[in-house]
């Protein structure tokens, strides 16, 4: 099981090597602004098996405390939006 | 192997596949929307089957709950800021029709 | 190559990288993540002893240092970007111009 | 097998680090410092560091995370959704000239290869020491807790923790040192849209529980004050976005009083003890847990307020609404 | 450290300034300064109190926790920390007592930076707390606590020159915490303790020493101001409102500098080798020569007596590479080690009493004229007689001439010197000595000078004036117990291990 699991997380840390080429490539801004996203989920994947392979569900508090705060980020960032909104053309 | 096991490594191995999808998709599709929609699609759908995998695993109800809401907050998180970079590109950039360079 | 050893290798990679991105970048927030990419190394190499120090559990000692380290570098980080925002907002300025 | 799961993660770390300091944008920049975050807790985790994961999830990404998007507000944002436009570029590495390209960058960033070099062998060649594990181990019944990251934090260093505690507020009197900030700032006039109030009434409740609960259990699992407190700074960081800044709403003195009782209250107890003839901070073994647990709560209570008033300071300095 | 007396006041020394630091928070503007001058004098009386406890006692300690290292924290108050202790009081209590009447009359407005109380009781409890540590990490809080308040008061006029100069001090000071803190990750990694007796003892050479050693050295350089990374002090120091100005000079970057006395002296001793000590040294030399010069060339007041503090803090690190041994010296003829030492900590007492006078004295002077060119000191003789007096004491100082405390510290130094037969930091010496002299003399010249336009001078607080006065004198009269303050710092039995490691030939490292 340890060995299928280690697969999983390497697979899933590979994923998100390839998604970075198009980090990379762009061509616009908010291509690269999908890192986030790409990283938000299959970062909180990649926790979720890491939990079950070293066997310590404590593993997950890890991932709830980025889960919440990520709204915070995300609610700071329609500020951020809404604020440049209104002076840029 | 057990019964569980197996059911484990079945969801996880349909989570790796989605997670692929999404790769793919953000790889290989023309344009920033179509792209966000397999990331945010595909992705979610696949941690659904993962955290739905390791729920199985770790087998207690506690954790069985704190999973599932992991799932639940990063469909939120993840749902909202696609929706804001979407909104984001629009304003600035029209989508046109498989007209850009990848 | 033990676990520990990749993560202290890459404790001083990090350390380089945020040494030279304090020093070689221009703009305020870019210097400011750059200490906390250096902090993050020096962090990384602490917790990396305590995995290689592991009895029942990890050495409890520097992850206790680190907790307190990143408050200490929030702290300060924050500070910074206080004084950065408010340059920006009275100067309009948001690097170091070249004269000194 | 799982160095190739260590060797992977730390590629990447060093590779978002890069980027984050090279990106040409500003947003770039930042949204990379997340990812870069997320993929230091998983190293973390991967060193069965829980509390240090929590940490920085809760301070280093998601508190410093929110003050940086904050920031974006100031700056130059994306002006164009082109790639390399040219307004943004003048105070970054730009394509054209980058900075390490004239001759004392070449030298400087010649320099930093030796120094890398240089640490690279320190770091390989460390001897075996074996730590401080042994000593914690043995000790840790008496420290009154079980978790033995909070025992060291709380117990056995706890001069450490308290003078810790002292910077969080000194940054917050740092932060109001700056100037050009109006106290505490009025209810806005115009009510933020619903869907936002909706959110935020819905995360508030678990918000405040995830970090009751990270704050109860650090007694005996990972977790405890520094990460409770972001976690219910957070509830009024919220709130101060939605436009309802909630510390308008309490007395001066009682926001003080709030600021400083963490602190206080720990000074108190050390000087009590002191007076008592013990050392400072040497609690009586069998109230060792009580006191921890009433401290942390009072610590987490102090710094959710310290980083309350920190954002809504920074959140003032904004260059146009202060025009 | 069995078997030392435990005594509460180290624990006291850190506690009570905090204590009155969040007590301020509670009090209007104008209370809050009065509370925080009476929290400073009694902070002061305490550090007085804790000093003769130590002359009477000897070296005292205190474990927070009750925990033995090297898990737990020790509080060590030696002859040293005492010394440092009381140093800071006594420059520190002056300086209250100025900020206090000067801070009301800048600012009258909004009670007088009510901000300035609280934050430097902190940097006082961060100065005990740095002084009295024995703990790796625990001086990482310390500088850290230091560092933070040090800029929060540096840009407190909330200009916009004062807040660069702030940012980059603090991005500097922020890079000098974190070379330190991996120098510590590393020592901890291949110790496995943080408790200074204890690394001294088990600390054995090899690459990450010398490595770790590398960048502890390096970040305390970069916070104390140190050759190459002097670049953020003069605009940081010049910017800042002027008891700030004189805290920054005259305390806050001796802390770093004791932190390097301590690590070289009783840590590192297997690291060291007598290449690294001269490097240090010609950073210093450098610094001495190169900061006198821009003092010389500079207009404006302030700048110069900043670009003075960056010669004078050269001359302490000159006193490294006389600690350490050349080879095929051995130890039982190094008789100029403790000569040496002691004469740096008297540079360091010396130079914070003369530089905070001068740094006082330039308030006084750009209060009384309104701006900082050197051209407004012409005729200061005529309209204000007691601050020229302090100038010129001051100055003379910080020349080296006796009977200035300056002297003693400079004549040991040259001792030291010529005894270790290291004489070509000698010329160094000199030549610094007569550059300060050129600066000092040419602004008594201008004081001296009769005025070219009737500029008036505007009336200025007579406390002011006297404080000035009065440290200035102090920087005379610690010549007095001179010979006590160096027998009561030869005979303590400090940087024991230090000592051991130069008898057991240790301090050559590996070579």
């Amino acid at each position: 099981m340890d060995v299928f699991f280690t697969i999983v997380i390497v697979f899933l840390l590979l994923n998100i090597a390839v998604g970075l080429i198009r980090v990379w490539r762009g061509p616009t801004v908010a291509d690269r602004l999908l890192t986030t996203q790409l990283f938000g989920t299959t970062g909180m994947a990649i926790l979720l098996v890491l939990a079950g392979y070293l066997e310590d569900p404590d593993f997950l508090n890890v991932a709830i405390t980025f889960n919440v705060l990520a709204i915070l980020l995300v609610i700071g960032l329609v500020k951020v939006w809404k604020k440049k909104k209104g002076e840029s053309p | 192997m057990t019964i569980t096991e197996l059911f484990t490594v079945i969801l996880l191995v349909a989570g790796c596949f989605f997670f692929l999808a999404g790769t793919l998709g953000v790889l290989r599709f023309p344009d920033l929307f179509t792209r966000l929609h397999a990331l945010t699609k595909a992705d979610n759908l696949g941690l659904g089957f993962i955290a739905a995998g390791m729920a199985l695993h770790i087998a207690s109800p506690w954790a069985a709950i704190k999973i599932f809401s992991i799932w639940l907050f990063t469909l939120l998180a993840s749902s909202t800021s696609c929706y804001l970079i979407a909104r984001f590109q629009k304003e600035k950039n029209p989508p046109k029709n498989r007209k850009e360079e990848g | 190559m033990e676990t520990y050893q990749i993560y202290s290798i890459t404790s001083g990679v990090l350390f380089v990288i945020g040494m030279g991105g304090v020093f070689l970048s221009k703009h305020f927030i870019k210097k400011i993540i750059a200490t906390i990419i250096m902090g993050s190394g020096v962090f990384l190499a602490f917790v990396s002893f305590a995995e290689r120090d592991a009895l029942s559990f990890a050495d409890p000692v520097p992850q206790a240092l680190v907790i307190t380290g990143i408050v200490v570098a929030v702290a300060s980080a924050a500070f910074a970007l206080a004084l950065a925002r408010r340059i920006y907002q009275l100067t309009g300025e948001e690097s170091f111009t070249i004269e000194k | 097998m799982s160095v190739l799961i260590d060797s992977l993660l730390a590629i990447l770390i060093v590779y978002l680090a890069l980027q984050c300091l090279l990106a040409p944008r500003l947003t770039q920049t930042v949204f990379l410092f997340f990812a870069f975050g997320l993929a230091l807790a998983l190293a973390w985790v991967r060193l069965g560091a829980v509390d240090v994961a929590i940490t920085e999830a809760a301070i280093a990404s998601g508190f410093l995370g929110v003050l940086f998007l904050d920031a974006l507000r100031d700056f130059s944002f994306i002006t164009s959704g082109k790639q390399e436009s040219s307004d943004a570029a003048n105070h970054s590495v730009s394509k054209k000239k980058p900075a390490f390209l004239s001759l004392p960058g070449v030298v400087l960033v010649l320099g930093l290869g030796l120094f890398l070099l240089i640490t690279l062998e320190a770091v390989w060649k460390v001897p075996e020491s074996g730590g401080l594990t042994a000593a914690t181990e043995a000790l840790l019944p008496e420290s009154g807790v079980e978790n033995p990251v909070t025992a060291v934090l709380l117990n056995f260093r706890a001069y450490d923790t308290w003078l810790e505690m002292g910077v969080i507020l000194l940054g917050l009197l740092a932060v109001m040192a700056v100037g050009g900030i109006k106290i505490f700032p009025v209810h806005r006039k115009t009510p933020e849209d619903p869907v936002l109030q909706q959110v935020i009434l819905f995360f508030t409740p678990i918000l405040f529980l995830f970090g009751a609960f990270l704050l109860y259990f650090g007694k005996n699992g990972p977790g405890g004050a520094f990460q409770a407190a972001v976690l219910w700074g957070a509830i009024g960081i919220l709130l101060h976005l939605g436009g309802r800044p909630v510390l308008t709403v309490i007395p001066r003195w009682l926001s003080q009083l709030l600021l400083i009782m963490g602190i206080g209250f720990f000074l108190m107890l050390g000087f009590l003890l002191l007076a008592g003839g013990a050392s400072l901070f040497e609690y009586p073994p069998s109230y060792a847990g009580v006191l921890i647990l009433i401290i942390e709560t009072l610590a987490a209570i102090s710094i959710a307020v310290t980083l309350v008033s920190v954002f809504v300071h920074l959140n003032q300095l904004n260059k146009e609404e202060s025009n | 450290m069995t078997g030392l007396p435990t005594s509460p006041l180290p624990a006291l020394l850190v506690g009570f300034p905090i204590l009155l630091a969040i007590l301020t928070l509670f009090f209007r503007p104008g209370v809050k300064a009065l509370v925080g001058l009476a929290g400073c004098l009694l902070t002061a009386l305490l550090a007085f109190i804790a000093f003769v406890e130590v002359t009477q006692r000897g070296t005292v300690i205190h474990t927070p926790g009750g925990w033995d290292p090297p898990l737990g924290i020790l509080l060590r108050m030696d002859a040293l920390a005492a010394v440092f202790i009381g140093m800071t009081a006594l420059v520190g209590g002056f300086i209250s007592l100025y900020a206090w009447r000067y801070l009301r009359a800048q600012d009258p407005a909004t009670g007088g930076y009510p901000l300035f109380w609280p934050l430097w009781l902190f940097l006082w409890a961060g100065l005990n707390g740095l002084f009295l540590s024995n703990d790796l990490f625990n001086l990482f809080v310390t500088i850290e606590v230091i560092s933070i308040c040090a800029v929060a008061l540096a840009v407190l006029s909330g200009k916009a020159g004062a807040l660069k100069a702030g940012l980059r001090y603090l991005l500097a000071a922020i890079t000098g915490s974190m070379a330190y803190l991996f120098g510590v990750a590393l020592l901890y990694g291949s110790t496995g303790t943080l408790d200074l007796d204890h690394l001294g003892q088990v600390l054995e050479p090899g690459t990450t020493t010398t490595f770790a050693l590398l960048v502890v050295t390096l970040g305390l350089l970069i916070k104390m101001a140190g050759f190459p990374f002097h670049f953020w002090l003069p605009p940081a120091h010049s910017n800042a409102l002027a008891p700030v100005s004189a805290l920054l000079s005259a305390l806050v970057v001796k802390g770093a500098f004791y932190i390097l006395l301590r690590l070289w002296m009783e840590v590192f001793g297997v690291g060291i080798t007598y290449a690294a000590g001269q490097l240090i040294g010609l950073a210093g030399a450098i610094a001495v020569i190169w900061g006198s010069w821009q003092a010389f060339m500079q207009t404006s007041l302030k700048l110069l007596v900043a670009h003075s503090s960056v010669a004078q803090l050269g001359y302490l690190l000159m006193i490294f590479p006389l600690l350490i041994l050349p080879p095929g010296v051995t130890a039982d003829s190094a008789d100029w080690l403790s000569v040496t030492w002691t004469g740096g900590v008297y540079q360091v007492i010396s130079h914070a009493i003369a530089k905070a006078s001068f740094f006082l004295s330039a308030g006084i002077v750009i209060m009384a004229v309104g701006h900082d060119r050197i051209e407004s000191l012409r005729d200061l003789v005529g309209n204000m007689r007691i601050t020229s007096m302090a100038i010129g004491l001051a100055g003379v100082s910080l020349i080296g001439l006796p009977p200035s405390g300056g002297f003693v510290g400079k004549w040991m130094l040259l001792k030291g010197i010529l005894l270790s037969g290291q004489w070509w930091w000698a010329p160094v010496v000199v030549a610094g000595s007569l550059l300060t002299a050129g600066y000092v003399f040419m602004l008594l010249r201008l004081a001296f000078a009769p005025a070219r336009e009737k500029e008036p001078f505007r009336p200025v607080p007579k406390t002011l004036e006297v404080v000035a006065l009065l440290l200035a004198v102090s920087s005379f009269l610690i010549v007095f117990p001179a010979d006590y303050l160096i027998q009561f710092l030869e005979n303590s039995e400090i940087f024991g291990s230090g000592i051991e490691a130069v008898l057991k030939g240790g301090f050559y490292g590996n070579d």
